[in-house]
């Protein structure tokens, strides 16, 4: 009858996993987010027109998805294709977005589990030849923010995306200046991650396990040489076989959206069924990637772990994939900026409209009503509800492994902290 | 290391949080020692400085702000959110609230307060950094700088767009048309208030070719007064270089994009915020 | 054992689970299935008959109240703080209210809700069973009852104190003086409001020399009018057998003790009750 | 870091245990009491001569207790004498009250505690030779609300008391009538009290301790031959000597109350020292009772854990002692019910006052100040707030014997259940 409660810190966002128990059997194992600040209410009969503006702040973490996610709504709504000079510049913003993000939960979150047999409070805490960890990987993150503030205009909420395309080009030297910083980051990114990739070897070797691997199904809005910008909602079954790929529009056919008792964020199910989205979810339906350096990471994490993955630590080692792949894409992309018109004309009407990205987390999905130019309903299926399920299933997972009758082994509250990360919930997004 | 400083986040975005990752300077130079984001600490323990970014909106929020509060020497609000509440006021209105509330009451989860409320509501704050979130740069000088730094009054200063005599007779929409790259967004019809926005921010929005919608708050001369009188200072610049009606202005300003940042100050605490506490 | 019940306790003062484990009788006749007070039981299990005591004071009592009627059959809010929000209500003044919830709000424990609200406020409620407590035999009507169970129909009918021609010219005290133990409370000058208050609890109080404060509420025929129309009759009753100034019994109908009961039903709930429905 | 939640049953009210660790050490153990609702508060303005009726209000089972804790601080106002009859009755009333109190918490609340390794969720569950102990338990605690009807005219709520008095003498068939109905439940009382004793050795055998033992100081109002109806307050130091005696309405210079930041409920220090009272407090300062079978099972009380005793589970046994001396007491009582006044005649005043009775769980304080006729302020210090901090050091001693470092028995669970009935905690008392 006793309830665990334990407080989660390295996420995104205030949350904790509460573990309740009956007669020493494990009952019920929530994440429970306990921050709502209520966009979906607060929303409505606001100007259409400002919602890439007021959306960005859903999350300061992922504020370039949501900026994106609702230009792209707004544009389904009004009928306008954006330029492809435009949508080049928005794929650099993604990119971005995914370098900033994948470094911070990979070096910041995550990797402070792995050391010894307790792990760090945090990065700053590494110590001997890895004391210099903390500042090579704020380097690799601040190259992500470099290049949200030069393709967005602004590091965090960005602007320039604007509806039918950007508000304005590249400036030449700044485009200039961070090719150099990326390819002078890519090499120290790698050398991080193969560090990372022995520590979480230490670390499976401690506690025998990587966690709760039944096979699952996997959501992804992605395709080979992608920059997360997002397209058809594609999903994997349980034995890897393409299930279901759908336009965004098509969504409430797929997924539905159900409230969580113990909790301000809803949850995401495919058909009826548990799903995970992020990065192990792209990596299962991309078998490559298309850039040197990161296929052949995965040839090796393919080799390790097997294709499709299921074991829910794996989603961290995805994460070094994808930032290596995105440093490696984004270079490349910065070496030919295309010319070209960067805003289509448009005339704002009336209508729904849905719009998607591959935001970190998963496909994030807005979808709006629009009547006299007002939000009429505003409504976001936000990549983290999609694995709130599954980090649920997960969670009970390790709770019976440590739960034992009359006793719990304490090894739980490391557990569920590594279990939670490894899914990299955005607790700000997922409740909104 | 000397002088512990800690970051307590409210509701809000994280935003501000990332903003310090970015300002990553002052690492080896200050204590981080309280953080979750980042840092599993137990306990809030004490500190120097207490960063809070974030609005009081849950019975949690409220209990972390008293007690790490009373753990800290200096308090700075961080963020549009911890000065004035921040995004989640555009649900002020009496229909947006019921409906939100009779929604949320029935999950079993930490309480909703009533009412949104910055953070000087509840405890005392000594500086305010405005910004949404704040740039990098202003973090470094919250940690490190002198009280006499003296950052740029406005953000048009900031900004560097050339003034022209064009007199444009309406508003462009938000996101209307292509501005053009060097001329200042006022001759070409935009709603900026960058000329009485605070600067310091380097202008980052007008550059990119995006109005200022304010986001650092006023400048000094408005911090201690109503919203009303920021308001006026804006139309007078509208009045003084187009021909756009003062109706017009006067709807637009109103917007909820805009009225985010606008009502940052004097409107949202008994507390009278005074310049010199804000950065 | 057939027909589980349950007692869901909301907050309040468990007078009336004393008075249920009074009602001893029901003991192997009926399975009691949840009951925090003498059992321990982990989640609301499904039951026929649910009985709820208290107000809703707390989220925890609003998700309990909520999470408990969604398993039971017929639910029955038992007793004034159920029917009415109870004893509590009593600080439903601005400035009471103010002082005590900023007081509390410092601690770090389950929310308040702002208002105190009786039980068919958050869910149906099929029966009442009025009484501060409920007397036993009450409890086993409530569980065991046919439908049409006839209750003396006031106070005075139980109460057996015999009426004279005395008419008093002003009020007594509450506790003012010895009663004569035979003759009618009114009689006597005090203000009691046994007349039309329901009856069936075989009139304790008025037994034992003090007046009835109405604590089972107005008989049948003011259950689903205001409480306005009771204290009429109330006047009423004055009127006709003493010669106390209406002002004088107006002033006391609103007294605390008072006010407590003579709300109980038709003023705190936007919710009809008819006297069907009430034991 | 997680912190364990422990629901409560089997006490009054609503709280529960709160057990938080670091590092697998406990940090804190908590009683929080989860309902408030304000009679500080909302007493203010009202009518002084109504709080007698209002204030048993505080508490369905200490009605009888606050209703004349209120009486007698309006009498300390208005400076007027309740006759000796009238007292004799109140007596009886506070019998009433302990009867009914005692044999709930032994019966309903701590028995179903004992038997086996696990305990039964409640008194209805015992079976085989036990399978009547319900019925009969229930038996013996009604006599209880019986006598409290008698008394006081209602069981609940009472009435009869007046300020000044009383308002109407016992009807003599209803003492006559109490009077066989007690003498035939005291032999059935001392059966389930022989039985409980053996089954709280089983207890013993089965844990090895009987909690927390600390020496502690404790505070009651009673003296030898007492009816729990108040007088000066006692403390007993932790070596068993009498430290202090003083009048209630000094009890300021005595008594602290603090706010406790995750309870509803405030906690009394004396003299800054944490202290106990309920049952064993009042068996510590009265080393006999002066009723035979009371008495018998005192000597046999010390014999076996000494004078004064101090492992809390001794408060559940000493609950059994004093609820067959409250039978004996009042049968006794019963016996000859004196003649004369019932009522003194008085004048209400404006003024502050001070009334204590014993409640079954301690020394009840009610204070008022009235002005006008009106409540300015009403303060009640609670019996259940003399024992918060109490509780809270023997729930840490619980915690830290089920807890070891990397795992926390489940054992621990019924340890605090245990601790914190042996306290018989009144949650709407120490709210209110």
């Amino acid at each position: 009858m006793p309830t665990l409660t334990f407080p989660l810190s390295r996420i995104e966002g205030h949350a904790q996993i509460i573990i309740k128990l009956t007669a020493g059997e494990v009952q019920h194992a929530t994440l429970q987010a306990t921050e709502l600040r209520g966009f979906e209410y607060f929303l409505q009969g606001v100007p259409a027109e400002q919602l890439p503006i007021i959306v960005a702040r859903i999350c300061g973490v992922c504020s370039t998805a949501h900026h994106l996610a609702a230009i792209k709504a707004l544009e389904a709504i009004y009928q306008v294709e954006p330029p492809p000079a435009a949508v080049y510049i928005r794929e650099l913003l993604m990119l971005g977005q995914l370098i900033q993000n994948q470094a911070t939960s990979l070096f910041l979150f995550t990797m402070p589990d792995f050391p010894g047999s307790e792990g760090l409070p945090s990065m700053f805490e590494f110590g001997g030849d890895d004391a210099n960890i903390a500042r090579r990987a704020l380097e690799v993150r601040r190259v992500g923010t470099e290049l949200i503030g030069l393709a967005g205009g602004q590091f965090i909420h960005p602007i320039r995306a604007v509806t039918g395309g950007v508000s304005s080009p590249l400036p030449e030297d700044g485009v200039r200046a961070l090719r150099e910083r990326i390819a002078s980051v890519l090499p120290l990114a790698c050398e991080l991650f193969e560090r990372y990739w022995e520590l979480f070897q230490g670390l499976h070797d401690r506690i025998g396990t990587l966690g709760d691997d039944t096979p699952s199904h996997y959501l992804a809005s992605v395709e080979e040489g992608h920059a997360y910008y997002g397209g058809n909602l594609r999903v994997l079954d349980p034995d890897g076989v393409e299930q279901a790929s759908f336009a965004p529009h098509e969504y409430q056919r797929y997924l539905t959206e159900q409230p969580v008792e113990n909790s301000y964020s809803n949850a995401t199910l495919f058909n009826g069924h548990v799903m995970r989205a992020n990065s192990l979810a792209r990596l299962n339906l991309l078998p490559r990637l298309g850039t040197p350096i990161a296929d052949i990471y995965m040839l090796r994490f393919q080799r390790e772990w097997g294709h499709p993955a299921h074991a829910i630590l794996l989603f961290d080692l995805a994460r070094g994939i994808e930032l290596v792949y995105c440093l490696e894409k984004a270079l490349e992309m910065l070496e030919h900026i295309p010319d070209g018109e960067i805003k289509a004309p448009y005339t704002p009407r009336d209508g729904e409209g849905c719009g998607v990205v591959e935001a970190p987390r998963g496909p994030l999905i807005h979808h709006f009503n629009v009547v006299n130019g007002l939000v009429e309903k505003a409504r976001f299926i936000i990549p983290t509800q999609h694995n709130i399920l599954a980090i649920e299933q997960a969670l009970m997972v390790a709770a019976r492994r440590y739960v034992h009758g009359d006793r719990i082994d304490l090894e739980l509250e490391r557990a569920v902290g590594r279990v939670v990360r490894a899914f990299d919930p955005c607790i700000s997004c997922a409740t909104h | 290391m000397p002088n512990p400083f800690g970051v307590l986040q409210l509701s809000g975005c994280a935003g501000c949080e990332v903003a310090l990752l970015d300002a990553q300077e002052w690492i080896g130079q200050r204590r981080l020692a309280y953080m979750p984001l980042v840092l599993t600490a137990d306990e809030f323990p004490p500190v120097d400085t207490l960063l809070v970014s974030g609005a009081v909106r849950t019975d949690e929020d409220l209990y972390r702000l008293r007690a790490a509060s009373k753990r800290a020497g200096e308090l700075i609000a961080v963020g549009t959110c911890a000065i004035s509440g921040g995004v989640a006021n555009l649900g002020d209105r009496d229909e947006v609230r019921d409906l939100f509330f009779s929604a949320m009451e029935r999950r079993h989860v930490p309480r909703l307060l009533p009412k949104l409320r910055p953070v000087d509501a509840i405890v005392r704050v000594d500086r305010y950094l405005p910004g949404c979130p704040p740039m990098p740069h202003l973090f470094m000088l919250a940690l490190f700088g002198s009280p006499d730094t003296r950052l740029a009054a406005s953000v048009c200063i900031d900004c560097g767009r050339k003034k022209t005599k064009e007199r444009p007779t309406q508003l462009r929409g938000l996101q209307e048309g292509l501005p053009d790259p060097g001329i200042c967004l006022i001759n070409q019809g935009y709603l900026c208030i960058g000329a009485s926005t605070r600067g310091g921010c380097q202008a980052p929005c007008t550059k990119a070719g995006n109005p200022c919608v304010g986001c650092r708050g006023p400048s000094d001369s408005f911090i201690s007064r109503s919203s009303d009188e920021w308001f006026n200072a804006i139309r007078k610049v509208f009045l003084r270089m187009t021909d756009i009606p003062s109706e017009e202005i006067e709807r637009e300003l109103h917007a909820p994009h805009l009225s985010l940042f606008v009502f940052q100050f004097a409107d949202y605490t008994v507390t009278t915020r005074r310049p010199e506490q804000v950065l």
